[in-house]
């Protein structure tokens, strides 16, 4: 066969550059118009949504009007409860932070500029359903009113910590509001949520399981387990992926590859799947009650590929001037997701200046309060952490033996 | 009692076990309608429906990463790995989550499945049919392992596996599936009916979790061993005309360190059997164990009998696995040191 | 939210059901007529070949002739050369068998009726090239003229098997004749190929990798672990799914999922997929050559879905009567390969049965000639296996010591 | 020679390979423009190009399975897991295929790759970025491992794992990458550039593979450790008085068995340690070795001091982290026994 080609091609790889040097906006690939999508029924063919594969679902648009096919039944004060939830995160977050810089808790990652994402599907789904997130979900829990002081806690890793100081700032967990154990490996929880969905079916149940993974870490293996159950078996589960743009230093375009959005990663396994503007509160609370929906009408999966910007450093441990532009933030196209709903209630005309001002500030005084509270109890870096014995229990359901041994022996040590 | 294959035995197990809890689920590659490559899981699917019993893709990722979502939802699953030598594309989830979720939670959610595997060699299936993980276990704190060596402990192991809180990994040593091999692989195939280990009660029962057993007693040394080896040492001692107190541990962690102590101790002579690769086996860990609890009753270095350092060879299969031969030189060894 | 649905549907989930009691050509999905598809240029959108999904590559039509745009360029003794390597594939397996069931030998696993595949790709790539295969790729090891004589050796694991009994039958090994050692673990070659398609790349080579697997391995972790790699390097590498409708007892189903076709995997990576008909020697060599040249000309990776039937069972140790029906292979609607490419030779006028019958025979005897010699090595079951000191070899490039003391323990032992 | 932290001998390996041998390749997570977010790949993609030093998606299976394929084609793969508790994803590749890949192709292909990665704790890393699973490498047959406590170790078996041609698991204790830890975490942090250890030679040069090094000489007791835990022992030694000789070990498998014996054999007593958990840890097979070989030479049973059997925990770090209290407990125990 070699006479076939003379001149053979030296082969080359594409290796992708990141987006430094280039102008952020072009970083976001096809953003419709707000309302420009329209919306498909519940049990519409897969080909065809995969067909709106380079639209984004956009509610609210530049003046602030909720706009098209997705514009949600929402009262408008549920909009003011998702506008507080989200500065709530964000006076949290920002607290948080401070803390580390002040030396007082050992490690932080924030969700800023993802607030909407976490807290309106949060809203959209049912009190029984179960959130697998990952470490930038905090407002999963804030807007289901799990107390501050809880959180907090857990942060500072003080003795009141509910999980004994074991876990990593952030690592929280609680199942009575619906937020599955953190953990610390990428992608694990993508397969689980959709097991945990398999089992509510198998038992005939009503509750349905929502997935979070970054897009970097749908490269990780679990992402492509999850997809085969969730196919296979048509497992009630809302698979969302939030697009930030960055996965610690590399750009979104390494685990994408050449394709041309994360949603398609959706159509091989004929799960239908959206690309969701997640910095438009109405957007993400439409497009998650409709996966929602059709997880609860056993119409199987639904993938969602959130759309927003990691807009801080990957966590307290990282550098991002190392590989970011400064001005990306500033520049990011579909704008700050506390903004836009609060430019929406303006437009409503039910909201102004001093309105938002009044509710930033008690906001503050509540995480203020709540941070004075759980400070109380000290912290890691005080040394406040509990009894160190604490480490023995849940290893196993009882204590066993070698560890009976282990403790006595901690306990014996000088 | 009635007279079961180690196969049967495992069957009835989950037949039990399906049938007082309702949230106990079984799944597998080839488990569901075939009823398992071994047939472990035969008839499940028929009698209590393809929600109780089904097949999944080939992943094992996903059959682990399934189970533990599905334990945290609230059932018990019992799930089936292939081979133990395919149990590595499920490691994450078996180490990092099902053995971690009850501590990183702090008792919030927890992960009661059973993952069972077929392990060990002597069937000439080459170096990824012969595996015996279990020393990838043993080093994982948050999961109980256990290893079965006959149809009577391997009923009552996997009722107590299954009712278990906490993740048990159940292995299963393939060449004990239809009779207690002794190493001998020239010789006619023995049937669990002719064994009284082969005989095994009716509906429910449960051997606890932890507890070892005392296969044969003696006095001239200790052997610490379970799975197929239990039969191999056997054999081993009765050719070699030694009184050797053979003990099958059963569960590796937690171990029973009482039973061990308490037979060393005794003979002063302590023979360590296993067919995994001898480096960081568990050996290793029973050897570490003993010297330290028993090192003043020893009269002779506690020596280790256990597959050589390299995979699993096809054709070499006789001369990998740890047979009576090499066991009753070890044994000589040990007496005469 | 609970109010909004007041009479929850209890969920439940779909459990692929085996399609034991179907008719068997239900469950080929989607055959195009031969010469339908149209041949896109190598650089065609991946979005276009993807509307393609549901066709079929196929040229040879039923009665024989070669139609469409995708005929290859073959001379009659290209095809004359394919026909006599499938015989002899065939032949050989079925020597194997019968060796299996004599109890000269310990395990096998047949390839009958997908000879086509293999023989016909290998026929259409270079020497230099690599191919990642499974254990049903012995045509890969025929067509590229690998000695009969030791593939037999390493099935019977004699003293003369180059593996020196390391390996289970069938797990073949050459790196001369560019076919990657096979592994036990399904799917771990995936990956491996497109990082030796990468090196060749990042070296600036010219070789191009192929990569093998079964559809129901496509669940497999590591399946994903290669598209994604494939995708965001543009590997070159053609990405082969033997889609032989069975997986030990299952269905190709319960890897495929809800999705309509294991082509359809390669969209969301934006790898252009096609589908083609597996038992079909002028579509396959076709198919490969086209997914070749891509590579060749760093178009990147591609992806063929194979469509054919194991005719015969999982391996010696299974007994598939239990799962499927008994004439599955009759009604099989894409024929028998070895059928297919004679007739076409015979509708070419270059073939007559005379001509077949001898070559058969000039085959079986071929065969018959390179058991004879094998066998006079020795097998696995006579205990001709060569000295058991081997086994220490090769665990490293050199023998460490402990290595050294287990081999000299070994020795001692009575 | 210039003062380096271990960072800084990491990356100048990686330099002084690269340089050498234009088949060396280096990849990772974040390993590329970035170099690393311990920073060991630094400075390789400008110098060396895109094509030899490049960034990877977030998959630890694909890493190692691509490297396993480049290797076979002839490269020399350096590739690096960003934390050793994520290797669990790519633990298939690196057990079933490069462990395997000479043995069952005879030698035919080959896969001379090394994988980096960070291991312990001691930085408020919790669970999954605190692990030290070597003895889940020691195990397997194929595989060699690396522990390295010290800049210049650090670079000459580097470089000597990237040379030698079967795959090499290379771990580096995080806690010792900016200066010889010594357990005390409420002390002033001390600087490489103040140890000896710190001084490394310009250019190449290799610590073979298999050697263990002397790190203290003293006649009391044996210590066999690595990593992070060979300054814990000797603040401990140090601390309680005693003429510890520490063996730092260097290479696990193969493991430097004659330096053990003639130290054991010496001192009649030994410790072992490690922040790994304890139980089937790498300790278990140092003193199933030491009884083995040294049996009659030792004066009390070998004691382990490791982390114990639970994950890591994020706040009790220092009491789970065996500290020179701990070891020197156990150093006086030893001495007592
Ligand atoms: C298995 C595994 N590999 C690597 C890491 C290290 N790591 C933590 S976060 C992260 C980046 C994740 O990026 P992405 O998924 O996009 O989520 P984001 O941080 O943007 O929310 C990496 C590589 C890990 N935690 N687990
Ligand atoms: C990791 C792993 N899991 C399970 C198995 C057991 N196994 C061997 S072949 C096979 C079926 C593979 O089916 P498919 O990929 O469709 O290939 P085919 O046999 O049809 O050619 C299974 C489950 C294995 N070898 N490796
Ligand atoms: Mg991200
Ligand atoms: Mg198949």
């Amino acid at each position: 066969m070699s006479d076939r080609e003379p001149t053979p091609t030296p082969l080359r790889l594409r290796i992708p550059q990141p987006a430094r040097g280039k102008h952020p906006p072009d970083r976001v690939r096809y953003i419709s118009a707000a309302g420009e999508m329209a919306k498909p029924a519940l049990d519409e063919k897969v080909e065809r949504i995969a067909l709106m594969r380079k639209q984004l679902v956009r509610v609210l648009d530049e003046d602030g009007s909720a706009v098209g096919d997705w514009v949600p039944e929402m009262s408008v004060d549920e909009k003011k409860q998702g506008l507080r939830t989200m500065l709530l995160v964000r006076s949290y977050d920002a607290r948080m932070l401070q803390a580390h810089r002040q030396g007082k808790i050992s490690f932080y990652m924030r969700s800023l500029g993802e607030e909407a994402i976490a807290c309106a599907q949060q809203a959209a789904l049912r009190p029984g359903d179960m959130h697998f997130p990952t470490y930038r979900q905090p407002g999963l829990l804030i807007s289901s009113e799990y107390p501050l002081v809880t959180m907090m806690n857990q942060v500072l890793s003080n003795a009141e910590d509910p999980l004994h100081g074991r876990q990593l700032p952030v690592m929280y967990s609680s199942k009575a509001h619906g937020f599955f154990s953190i953990s610390g490996n990428l992608a694990t929880q993508y397969i689980q949520a959709v097991g945990w969905a398999m089992a509510s079916a198998l038992r005939g149940g009503t509750e349905i399981a929502s997935a979070w993974i970054g897009e970097g870490a749908t490269a990780e293996s679990d992402f492509h387990a999850a997809l085969v159950f969730a196919s296979t078996y048509q497992a009630p589960v809302i698979l969302n992926i939030v697009n930030n743009h960055w996965a610690i230093s590399t750009p979104e375009d390494f685990a994408r590859g050449a394709s041309a959005t994360f949603a398609d990663r959706g159509y091989g396994f004929s799960i239908p799947a959206l690309r969701v503007d997640g910095n438009d509160y109405l957007a993400v609370y439409a497009a998650s009650q409709w996966a929602a929906e059709r997880a609860r009408t056993n119409l199987g999966p639904t993938l969602i590929e959130w759309i927003t910007l990691r807009v801080g450093a990957h966590s307290t441990s990282d550098d991002p001037s190392v590989y970011r532009p400064p001005e990306e933030a500033a520049q990011f196209p579909l704008g700050d997701p506390v903004d836009r709903l609060r430019q929406h209630l303006v437009h409503l005309g039910e909201w102004d200046d001093a309105q938002h001002e009044a509710l930033q500030e008690e906001v503050d005084a509540q995480v203020d309060e709540a941070f004075a509270e759980a400070s109380s109890h000290g912290s890691v870096k005080s040394g406040d952490v509990g009894s160190a014995k604490t480490m023995f229990d849940d290893v196993y359901a009882e204590l066993p033996r070698h560890l009976r041994e282990q403790r006595d022996r901690l306990e014996e040590l000088p | 009692m009635t007279s079961m294959t180690m196969i049967e035995a495992i069957r009835d197990a989950h037949m039990v076990a399906m049938e007082r809890d309702d949230t106990v689920v079984v799944f597998g590659e080839d488990v569901g309608y075939f009823g398992g490559v071994f047939r472990c899981t035969q008839g499940l699917q028929e009698r209590f429906g393809d929600h109780r019993c089904f097949d999944t893709p080939i992943s094992e990722a996903g059959i682990v990463g399934a189970a533990v979502g599905m334990a945290a939802y609230g059932l018990r699953p019992c799930v089936e790995i292939q081979f133990a030598d395919y149990m590595y594309p499920a490691y994450d989830q078996i180490v990092s989550e099902a053995a971690r979720l009850r501590h990183r939670s702090a008792g919030d959610f927890t992960a009661p499945l059973v993952i069972r595997m077929p392990t060990g060699g002597g069937i000439f299936g080459g170096q990824t049919h012969s595996q015996s993980p279990e020393a990838l276990f043993t080093h994982v704190a948050g999961l109980k392992t256990v290893v079965v060596s006959n149809p009577y402990d391997a009923k009552g192991l996997l009722i107590a596996a299954i009712e278990d809180d906490d993740p048990v990994i159940f292995l299963e040593p393939k060449r004990v599936y239809n009779g207690p091999f002794d190493g001998h692989p020239d010789r006619p195939i023995v049937p669990w009916s002719k064994h009284p280990l082969g005989e095994v009660p009716e509906g429910h029962y449960r051997i606890e979790v932890g507890t070892a057993r005392l296969h044969r007693e003696g006095s001239d040394l200790t052997v610490l061993t379970y799975g197929t080896m239990v039969h191999v040492a056997e054999a081993a001692a009765e050719e070699h005309g030694l009184d050797a107190e053979i003990i099958d541990l059963r569960t590796l962690v937690p171990l029973d360190v009482d039973t061990i102590v308490a037979s060393v101790t005794k003979t002063g002579r302590c023979l360590v059997m296993h067919e995994a690769t001898l480096t960081s086996g568990f050996g290793a860990e029973l050897a570490a164990t003993v010297q330290e609890r028993c090192m003043f009753h020893l009269e002779a270095p506690i020596i280790r009998v256990c597959g050589w350092d390299t995979p699993y060879p096809h054709a070499h299969e006789w001369s990998y696995f740890p047979g009576p031969a090499r066991v009753g030189y070890a044994m000589r060894e040990l007496m005469d040191a």
